[in-house]
């Protein structure tokens, strides 16, 4: 089991090493070519059942994935996490369910409006009008939205896409809608498809945490300053050192026997302060594209901003204060 | 020193609203230019005013407050000119003057490819030769490097055990021959800046061009970053009011009354207020010529910390407002503070040396 | 106001290194018992002069940098005097004077078992019959309340739907009959001063013992408390200062050069210079009688927990060594600081409120 | 495996909420009574060998006494902790091995001076002399000293006692030495043996943690204040829900498959903040010794300061540093 989680990491590693140009991906967007390649991979829909062309692979090697992934490019993790982990449960045994061939295979796009939380635009006859701002991937030949309920709208959609700060390579910015939609259940399920997406969004997290911060050690490795390697300067190496252990501990909580709560809380605990310490490290280097690193301070605190917050908060608190705890 | 300059303060504060639309902050922001236009306009309205360095204080808060790009880009184009002011020759000194009344756009040439914060180990050379100075190097991260007129260039004109002797600053005309510039672009944030790599080959430099004594310049450096951390340090007040300004406006819009948020709010403000009590004492000694290095370095670590701190906030509290282009643009602008400089790491050593020499 | 007691700081300190020996701090705080014979001595020497509180302010800090446990127990003795100062009646301050003559001890009961900071939940209360009011109810957590010959008491006199309202403050003498003090022990630091919990059964008070207004008490603690608050925050200054002084002695005697040592050392140093420019700005606004309550807050808040940072840090960068009577002791007073005169969460909101409010 | 380890668990537990009285020990000690009760129920030489009269327990199983003794007492797990971690080690295979046999049945007291981590006192032709500060259990019949060797004083010792901050029921203060010392080892192997301890070391830190949040939430649930109840004032309990998290991640990282390395770090790095924390959330009664809050941060801090500082930090970031990373 161990064993074969390892040859699927190794495996996900060379294909990430071999066809993920992230700064390529940050300017042009997860093109049709590499859609495909993921798709062929069977990573773009890993976590969705083979009868609906998904590779049906279990949570672990999916987190595999998706961290292995992230480390590369966190903006392809994300592509895979909104189709597996959000648009696959909100249609899931609805009759919209036959979309997810064309999404796993990569004929089509999807987006799912987790950002917006509730739309204020209600679907109205079968139609749903109104702009949508803040949709992470404009390009999308379907959309989930929630508002009262769960809905599907379908494209082509109209839209103006707007530079975004993290996650660049996913098309962001504002839909025109006058389109058709489907109602996928009555109530508003975004809650509950979130907290169920908690580890798989930890995996990603996780790749971005071990990524900026291997690249800010071997930086470390490399620079000198002030006469010896910047490694020898302790109050940077011993903050770094520090951080590993965050990450050794988040990967063990993940694929662990941690609830997904805990897990979660303490990943976006503590990206942040590693993606903006890698660029600390990096100093004025970091600042710029081309070392890779700022990259991961941008989508971090993306990351932390919209997926974590007062109401995950409540979640978690809710659930601790709630738990029986073996303690006399 | 600083409570009088209350009409002042809001004349900036106008002009920065004004002129600082989000249009114009996210159109320099998107296509990384600068704005030439605004720091005329700013000239002639009498914002900077380099005779005043407690003017200068608060114009640069109140200009980055709005917004950091177009800020620092307005009160930049004299970065260096404390250390013609200071010890420059009569010629230099007039140079200095059409800097001041917008003829010409001033740069500093200090950190290397290789150096970063660590001065001392520069591997540009301006080699004595007759009565010139042969300049040969490489210089990095240089704000307004592809824009200025002329630039405060730190060389090594002599070996010497000490690596901190045998330093000396020239004042570099860029068209000179052997100069060129090449501009880095993907900045992550103050992208309304000009920020270069310059490459020196064979430039010729007379000895007029040389900034006071030769083999003085780390020392006149080190002068300047003890005046100009106190520049960064309004910068990141700037910046971090900005955010605030942003939280507090979400907060109302929303009425939002939880306590938690009421906690980040109180957080962000008892900041701020640190940074500015400890900015503006610090200043005020320094301003008055009594400078307390350790304080100015302070308020600087502290200031910049602040300012990340803020803006991460304010993406936070706002959640998905945040990915709004003026939010997002303060996070992105906020991190250069703790690097410029010296990194914040930088400082924290020289307030330990001094901490520890006051006993 | 504060840089002219230059010469008053030093006597001070003088005065608190004499006295405030190793030998006698570690046997007030072993015994925990309240060193009676330095408060009169301290008065005798003009240590504490309650009628200049920027004065004040100095001594809290330099006799708290030297050992919090005497330097509170030395000027808490007037503890609530500022209460009588202001809406006091003339029987009321002529005890007051004898309070700053040294004659009588005060003190301050707000806090209740079941209160906590939440002040206008009290349940103590004060029915008036005829021309008395009959006084019921407990206190906890009273400072000097085991030894003091009078207490300020904030009490309910009426019932109101709005909670504030209807409270009441009395200037009770310990004497009275009704009641009893029974002294707190085992407290983690500040052992050298005197807590109680306090029963009142039936006292009878007269219209006399009124202070103010009937109705207005819980203005006039809200009142004192933004006073009192800037003297937990020299009290805080005062024991983070102390840590201070024991890390670098500890690196200079060791001499430890190691840089994150030297990160430490500029992080508390930094943290204390933060503290200090908010306190004296928050202070010099409050002795001028123009408070603002939101600068005070943040003063206390941030005070206190640099107070706690700096004693553990201490406790850290000594390592074995902080297991000494001297540091350990600085690592339990320090505490305290973030829980009395409103604990940091009421100071949050405090701040949270006026920010909103200046708007 | 699980199951005996929860059985395990609950049994030590039992036995704390009957016999451990904190408070009682922190003034009077570890009276022969509660020593002899401790090696009765095997718990005091735990990790010793049945040929030195231990239980001759696991790893997983002595860290699970060691959490559970922490909750209660972190003063009678710091007693067998220098026995099982520190003194066994250190005579383990030497000529004074026979000593454990009287330790485990607590016949005998032991101490170990990891504190001053060097002595200067010499030992010369078999005698050692001086004054020896700091120890941690100056009614120890026997003493480990590491000066440049690792030795073995015999008591009897003159003492002299004095208050200590932190696990207040091991007698503390100074010895003063003319007693008889055996080499047990030419080098000092404090450093060593510290390394290995560092899983057992966490197992107090989360016992420690554990029990100082409970007692937090706890009063949280039955608190009010403001007109209700304390936990639904959200800085706090979000922030309680928070270190629960920290808690459940430590204790799966330390009895899962994590490097102790990271684990202790780990542990070092929160136990202090949570123990403070608890004191805030107490507000005033936080401060008395009857809630028996403030025992925890007291002892969080000393275990913080001598178990914690630069040297561990440098080993921590000499093994980051020397660590393979699995990635490209």
């Amino acid at each position: 089991m161990e064993e074969e989680n390892n040859i699927l990491r190794e495996t996900v590693a060379e294909f990430c090493e071999k066809n993920l140009d992230e700064k390529k991906i940050e300017t042009d967007g997860i093109d049709k070519k590499l859609t495909q390649l993921l798709a062929e991979q069977g990573f773009l829909g890993c976590a969705i059942p083979d009868k609906y062309s998904g590779s049906g692979l279990d949570e672990t090697s999916y987190e595999i994935i998706l961290e292995e992934i992230a480390k590369y490019s966190p903006t392809v993790a994300m592509r895979i996490f909104v189709l597996n982990s959000m648009y696959y449960p909100a249609v899931n045994g609805t009759a919209a369910e036959e979309t997810l061939k064309d999404a796993s295979t990569g004929k089509i796009n999807i987006a799912v409006d987790f950002i917006n939380k509730k739309t204020g635009n209600e679907s109205v006859s079968g139609k749903i009008k109104g702009t949508l701002k803040n949709i992470l991937g404009t390009d999308a030949d379907k959309l989930v939205v929630f508002n009262d309920g769960t809905s599907l709208v379908s494209g082509p959609f109209k839209s103006e896409s707007r530079d975004f700060m993290g996650f660049r390579g996913l098309k962001f910015g504002d839909l025109f809608l006058d389109n058709s939609v489907q109602v996928l259940d009555k109530s508003n399920r975004l809650s509950e498809i979130m907290e169920k997406a908690y580890g798989p969004a930890s995996a990603i997290a996780l790749g971005m945490i071990a990524s900026a911060l291997q690249k800010a050690i071997d930086y470390t490795n490399v620079r000198k300053a002030f006469g010896s390697q910047l490694r020898d300067f302790e109050p940077v190496s011993f903050r770094l050192a520090r951080f590993r252990s965050t990450e050794v501990i988040l990967r063990n909580s993940l694929y662990g026997k941690v609830d997904p709560y805990y897990t979660f809380n303490f990943a976006m605990e503590h990206l942040v302060e590693i993606a903006r310490y890698s660029v600390n490290t990096h100093g004025g280097y970091g600042y710029f594209k081309d070392f890779g690193v700022e990259k991961f301070y941008r989508d971090a605190i993306v990351m932390k901003s919209i997926f974590y917050g007062t109401e995950e908060l409540r979640k978690l608190t809710d659930h601790v204060y709630s738990e029986k705890i073996n303690f006399i | 020193m600083f409570e009088e300059l209350d009409d002042y303060r809001n004349k900036i504060r106008e002009f920065a609203l004004k002129e600082f639309t989000e249009e114009v902050a996210a159109e320099y922001d998107r296509k990384e230019s600068y704005p030439d236009y605004l720091r005329k306009k700013s000239l002639s309205l009498g914002i900077v005013d380099m005779q005043n360095p407690a003017k200068v204080l608060i114009a640069i808060e109140e200009l980055c407050r709005v917004d950091a790009g177009l800020g620092i880009a307005l009160t930049t184009p004299y970065f260096g000119s404390e250390v013609i002011m200071l010890f420059g020759n009569d010629k230099q000194k007039e140079i200095l003057n059409d800097v001041y009344r917008g003829k010409y756009i001033l740069g500093l040439g200090v950190t290397e490819p290789s150096g970063g914060s660590d001065v001392a180990a520069l591997k540009t050379t301006a080699k004595k030769q007759g009565n010139k100075y042969i300049l040969n190097g490489s210089k990095m991260f240089i704000t307004n490097g592809a824009i200025a007129d002329y630039l405060v260039i730190l060389a090594r004109t002599s070996e010497d055990s000490n690596p901190h002797h045998g330093l000396s600053t020239f004042l570099l005309n860029t068209k000179s021959k052997g100069f060129s510039a090449t501009k880095l672009e993907d900045k992550l944030g103050v992208r309304a800046t000009n920020t270069a790599e310059l490459q020196f080959n064979n430039i010729e430099l007379s000895e007029d061009d040389l900034i006071g004594e030769e083999g003085k310049g780390f020392y006149y450096i080190m002068m300047f970053f003890n005046i100009s951390r106190i520049y960064v340090a309004a910068q990141s007040i700037g910046i971090a009011r900005g955010a605030f300004d942003k939280i507090k406006s979400y907060i109302k819009e929303n009425n939002i009354k939880d306590e938690d948020s009421m906690f980040q709010l109180s957080d962000v403000g008892t900041r701020i207020e640190a940074s500015i009590q400890m900015t503006y004492n610090a200043a005020s000694y320094l301003f008055e010529f009594k400078p307390k290095p350790e304080l100015t370095s302070m308020a600087k670590a502290y200031s910049s910390e602040t300012a990340v701190f803020a803006a991460e906030e304010a993406m936070e509290i706002l959640g998905d407002r945040s990915l709004y282009e003026d939010v997002q643009r303060i996070f992105r602008n906020a991190k250069i503070m703790e690097i410029w400089e010296g990194t914040s790491e930088i400082e924290k050593l020289v307030i330990a040396r001094y901490i520890l020499k006051g006993e």
